[in-house]
């Protein structure tokens, strides 16, 4: 049980969070679609299905719809089920699963049982992945009573949140995103848990606080970097579970900086980032220096084309710009920074 | 009980006087949840959960009460939940539509068509992997085979060889509107008989019939045989939700509500005791006294229990130690 | 075409505008589940079978996903479909074919097409309608780009509004509160149309804004009666639709009273709530005199017994409550004032 | 053009060098658009879109590209859509896996396995009550049909007798995953015939032949007869997704692959053109040689487009009248 570190990627973090626990609980299974396949979801299953056999590591039949249901009983069965979706999109055909049933089953049985589900899914992003391949809807599962959601940044976080998802005795919706996968940073070797509802401060400032989810941190800390460059140093706080939330966390950097922006991986209305900027501007009201902005997805489908995709996500620049109008600085010139792509390695096929 | 078909004829006389109390006391306005009767339809829920066992594992939709008393026989805190009472099943959350009791194999019911088919899978994954021998059984009616979820789950069974019993209680109508307006197909049985489904159907309203046929689908599945399809026919009398009748809105044949009342699945069984079973009339009415006191002294105790307490809402969102 | 006014009811205004649509516009069909049957969706769709014909007025097996599919479909072909469903829970079977396919549909044709789609559907509440029969969703429709959304509280909305949404050629997803169906007033005989997008005032006052959707308006209006009692003038604001949303009116009633409370028909979390005083706390920034506060659904399932489900509901006992805490009044006992819950008329059967 | 092979060998001779284009240009890194290749299954889309002519309407999946140009022949526009040029059927926002042009009845592709499925039904309906007389053509995997919603639309076009021909083309995989290890059944086939829906299957891989079937289909469609199914095995050559061949990964059989390459579509019907239908070698060139011409004319004509406007992107949420 050492907490030895090493740089591992985010999916290696993944694949070893469900190494050691499924070793570790017998009970624990992954499945859904490709999920044991030579790919095994972008290797975030690699090995599953050699160490741990086809019981516990299995392909299905495209239904995503009843398979989310066949989690649920199993998990009424006394299993700790971990349903994989290559996309968040494809969740969509299993809401009813998961909004209907998952999430208020227990209270139709008084809260009587232990509901282990884990629902693993990711983000798409870029490479023309388009309307189909490009959502994101934490926003829906913390909408509903009854379901954890989780969005991890970094490597250790997507171990550390991956083990304590886990070993929850309720379901949780586990949202990664695929550019995400190559991030490298220090992860302890050993078991360990980053406990649900627990935010993380990614980066320390003193000027304005950025609440970002997902890939968008990536973008602020880069915004944080150039912003460094002027004298200007925002705090960039990380909820990593959306539900529950760690109001507690964000409302102190809040209180600290005076200026707050949200800057979610979605679309804006009615999303993650309108909550955020709703608490936030209640419980600091009266000591916001500026009102609380937001940033997300601009408000349209996906398109495919490259040049249309860079206006529809929101990134570094954009950030610093909104920084700017905040706090009342000149706007300046970022046409010579570079922004995050991953052309070279998101691209065709994918 | 000597009589082998006495304990048949229990648990429908249970289900159905549970009913008939609840047709009784609806009216008083203190059991507030939308009732979908099993009435007339309870030869379907007592032959299976009578072949199944207290073993088996029961998943159930909003028309719940048959198969919840058939299984559990839980006449106290079914009531206690009906009432909305503290010590119901789920404290009042539940209601007619979401009956539960775990601890009698009673897994669920749902007030969403079809969605309790899936769950029956995954649960009975669980009785594989963890080689309990216990068979997981799921009732719907004829609508829920309209759902795609329906369709997945008889493929996912079936490649899987999941140890289900896929139970569809056939009583011609989704609401008010008839099979034949909602299937493009003459036969249900011979389409999922081309997965590695086994089938079989039933259109006796007899308890026995039920029963046997589904000790034959039990041996099936008992044997890694997968799962198998029972649709069984049946006839609803009252309304889709509530307790009145409601042939007067015409949209059922009356000559067929009669064939069905001909046929009524306590009437067939009683008589069967008395003319086949030698089961002395006296023995029968004794039993039903019984029951009757039971049902009596369970609604009777649950409206002595008090409502939840307010803060409860908050409670069993989330699972809780003990 | 005339503008003289009878009372009707909020289901005889919904009526009232599908034949007159339809005599209008034989491209126009209703269908879904149970919708010609003798009860034609608590009445809303009365009449149209028998003067329309099962062309234009049918029923259809279960299955919400494909025929929501099926919707799109005849859309894309020249129709105009009016896809009904009695509980808004159902659409959560169909997310998939309203979020990844409706939704994005014309942008992936380039917005060449007119995509004329209503999908009706009702909130239940009360009597134990529980977990399956009580949502609302408004926030999960409106969070997506590609469709409008909208929730009339007085038949004249639910009149003129659907009017609109027929008339519209994008997808509207029109939501009805149940509740709301026994509610009368004054109604135009002819035909006519509220645009979509447009709020509306449902009481004038200068001491606090709610902006309240659906069957919260009636909550509100009744928490103003209780208010003006004691000399506080609330002002009602019912958006009407979702998306697009009138924030113009909202702000400039906020402007004026300087207090905001949202009264949403639904969850708080990432809700519309969230949306609304997101917008309201950023755009009348240091002119509110308190902060932005929400009322929803308690973040929980809903119960089936009454006296969780009364636990459940805001009302305008807690929404007084509520105001007396932003205007910093003190409480006032309301245990004399009743409380809707329709006891009388939403009860067993259903 | 006289020899009636020769049309359909243009077709497929079209898509498939289109494809090969694809591979040849796509490491440029232009066609920025996740590319899931028709390579080897052309004889579906081609043997049904012609015989379903110009006056029927498609939908289609991601794989996209072989029912595009079979159906609308629009190589220009379907290179400045992968090019993602401004001049595109949508200006690039659709990309290879929403392909449509409505103009040339293709009502579009989706990225989401079966989701066309059921816009077939309401497209179908509309010509139905438009009195059209078109035939609405869906396309879709082995996977979609595993997919609740494949069921639920078969059900309601057999119930309404809808003019849908259901085309399910069956390369035996999704993804990397064989039918054997997804479906609860031996033969889709013969459950669909349970259905009222007539089915047709083929496994030659030849043109011709699906084109014949197509037409008997149709006129069972047109008779008003409901639906039809064909079920259509084939191969597809290259990865799922991308333009590399994926042999090294093993998980298809190398001998099934042989066995397919054997019957190529296209090495088929040029043979018969030259040895059953007397078409000289010639002509087939200069047909080749001139389609060849019309693509690298299209691609070097897309690459001249530029790319949209950034304003582009908040246009065509909604209808905008032109
Ligand atoms: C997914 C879904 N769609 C629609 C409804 C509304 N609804 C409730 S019961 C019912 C009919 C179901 O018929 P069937 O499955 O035959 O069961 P029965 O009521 O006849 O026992 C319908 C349409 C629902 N509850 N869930
Ligand atoms: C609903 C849904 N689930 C999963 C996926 C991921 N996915 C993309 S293609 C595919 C396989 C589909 O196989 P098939 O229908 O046979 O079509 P093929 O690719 O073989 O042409 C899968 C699983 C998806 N796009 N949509
Ligand atoms: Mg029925
Ligand atoms: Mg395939």
């Amino acid at each position: 049980m050492g907490f030895s570190m090493r740089k591992i990627d985010y999916c290696q973090a993944l694949n070893e969070a469900l190494h050691q626990e499924m070793a570790k609980n017998p009970d624990i299974f992954v499945f859904g679609i490709g999920v044991p396949d030579h790919k095994s979801v972008f290797g975030s299953t690699r090995g599953l299905l050699e160490t741990f056999g086809p019981d516990r590591c299995f392909d299905t039949p495209l239904c995503e719809d009843s398979m989310t249901g066949f989690a649920l009983g199993a998990a009424l069965g006394g299993m700790r089920p971990v349903h994989i979706h290559i996309r968040v999109d494809f969740l969509l055909l299993a809401m009813n699963q998961i909004v209907n049933m998952i999430a208020s089953y227990n209270y139709s049985l008084g809260g009587k049982v232990k509901l282990p589900i884990v629902i693993r899914t990711i983000i798409g992003r870029g490479w023309g992945q388009g309307m189909h391949h490009s959502k994101s809807l934490q926003s829906y599962f913390a909408h509903i009573p009854g379901l954890k959601v989780v969005m991890p940044t970094t490597p250790r976080d997507a171990k550390g949140l991956l083990t304590a998802a886990l070993r929850d005795n309720n379901p949780v919706i586990f949202i990664e995103h695929r550019w995400l996968y190559w991030a490298e940073n220090d992860v302890p070797e050993g078991e360990f848990l980053i406990p649900l509802g627990q935010g993380n401060i990614l980066r320390e400032g003193t000027d304005l606080t950025i609440v970002a989810t997902s890939w968008m941190n990536v973008e602020a800390l880069r915004a944080a970097d150039l912003l460094a460059k002027q004298g200007v140093y925002v705090e960039v706080v990380d909820p990593r579970t959306i539900a529950p939330l760690d109001e507690a966390l964000i409302l102190r950097s809040v209180e600290k900086t005076g200026h707050c922006l949200v800057a979610d991986n979605d679309w804006v209305e009615c999303g993650f980032s309108a909550e955020v900027a709703a608490r936030v501007a209640e419980k600091c009201f009266g000591r916001l220096k500026s009102p609380v902005r937001r940033l997300g997805f601009a408000h349209t489908p996906c398109p495919t084309v490259r040049c249309l995709e860079d206006e529809f996500y929101p990134n570094a620049k954009r950030i610093v710009a909104v920084i700017h109008e905040m706090l009342g600085l000149p706007p300046i010139d970022l046409s010579g920074e570079f922004s995050y792509s991953h052309e070279s390695r998101f691209k065709g096929p994918f | 009980m000597s009589y082998p078909g006495l304990e048949l004829y229990k648990k429908l006389y249970l289900a159905r006087r549970c009913e008939e109390y609840i047709v009784k006391y609806y009216p008083q306005n203190d059991m507030k949840t939308p009732m979908h009767m099993s009435m007339g339809q309870e030869a379907v829920a007592v032959g299976v959960c009578h072949a199944v066992g207290s073993t088996g594992l029961v998943l159930a939709t909003y028309r719940s009460h048959a198969a919840f008393l058939a299984h559990t026989q839980n006449v106290p805190l079914f009531f206690s939940e009906l009432y909305g009472r503290v010590n119901g099943l789920a404290n009042g959350k539940s209601g007619s539509m979401h009956l539960a009791d775990p601890d009698h194999g009673h897994w669920g019911s749902s007030g969403i068509v079809a969605s309790t088919i899936p769950i029956a899978l995954g649960l009975a994954f669980a009785q594989k992997r963890k080689n309990t021998g216990a068979t997981t059984v799921v009732f719907f009616g004829d609508g829920a085979i309209d759902e795609g979820s329906f369709w997945e789950s008889i493929n996912v069974a079936a490649l899987m060889k999941l140890p289900v019993l896929f139970v569809c209680e056939d009583n011609g109508y989704a609401v008010h509107t008839p099979s034949k307006k909602r299937h493009g197909y003459d036969s249900i049985v011979d389409i999922v008989g081309q997965f590695r489904c086994a089938t079989f159907s039933d259109d006796s309203n007899d308890v026995e019939s039920i029963c046997n046929m589904t000790q034959q689908a039990l041996s099936i599945i008992q044997a890694g045989g997968g799962p198998v399809f029972l649709h069984i026919k049946c006839y609803r009398y009252l309304e889709h939700v509530g307790i009145n009748d409601d042939m007067k809105d015409a949209y059922r044949p009356v000559e067929i509500q009669e064939a069905w009342l001909k046929k009524d699945c306590l009437v067939l069984q009683r008589l069967r005791l008395i003319n086949e079973q030698g089961v002395e009339e006296i023995v029968i009415q004794q039993l039903e006294e019984q029951v009757e006191t039971s049902i009596h002294h369970s609604i009777v105790a649950a409206k002595q229990y008090s409502s939840p307490d307010p803060s409860q809402l908050f409670h069993g969102v989330f699972y809780e130690e003990n």
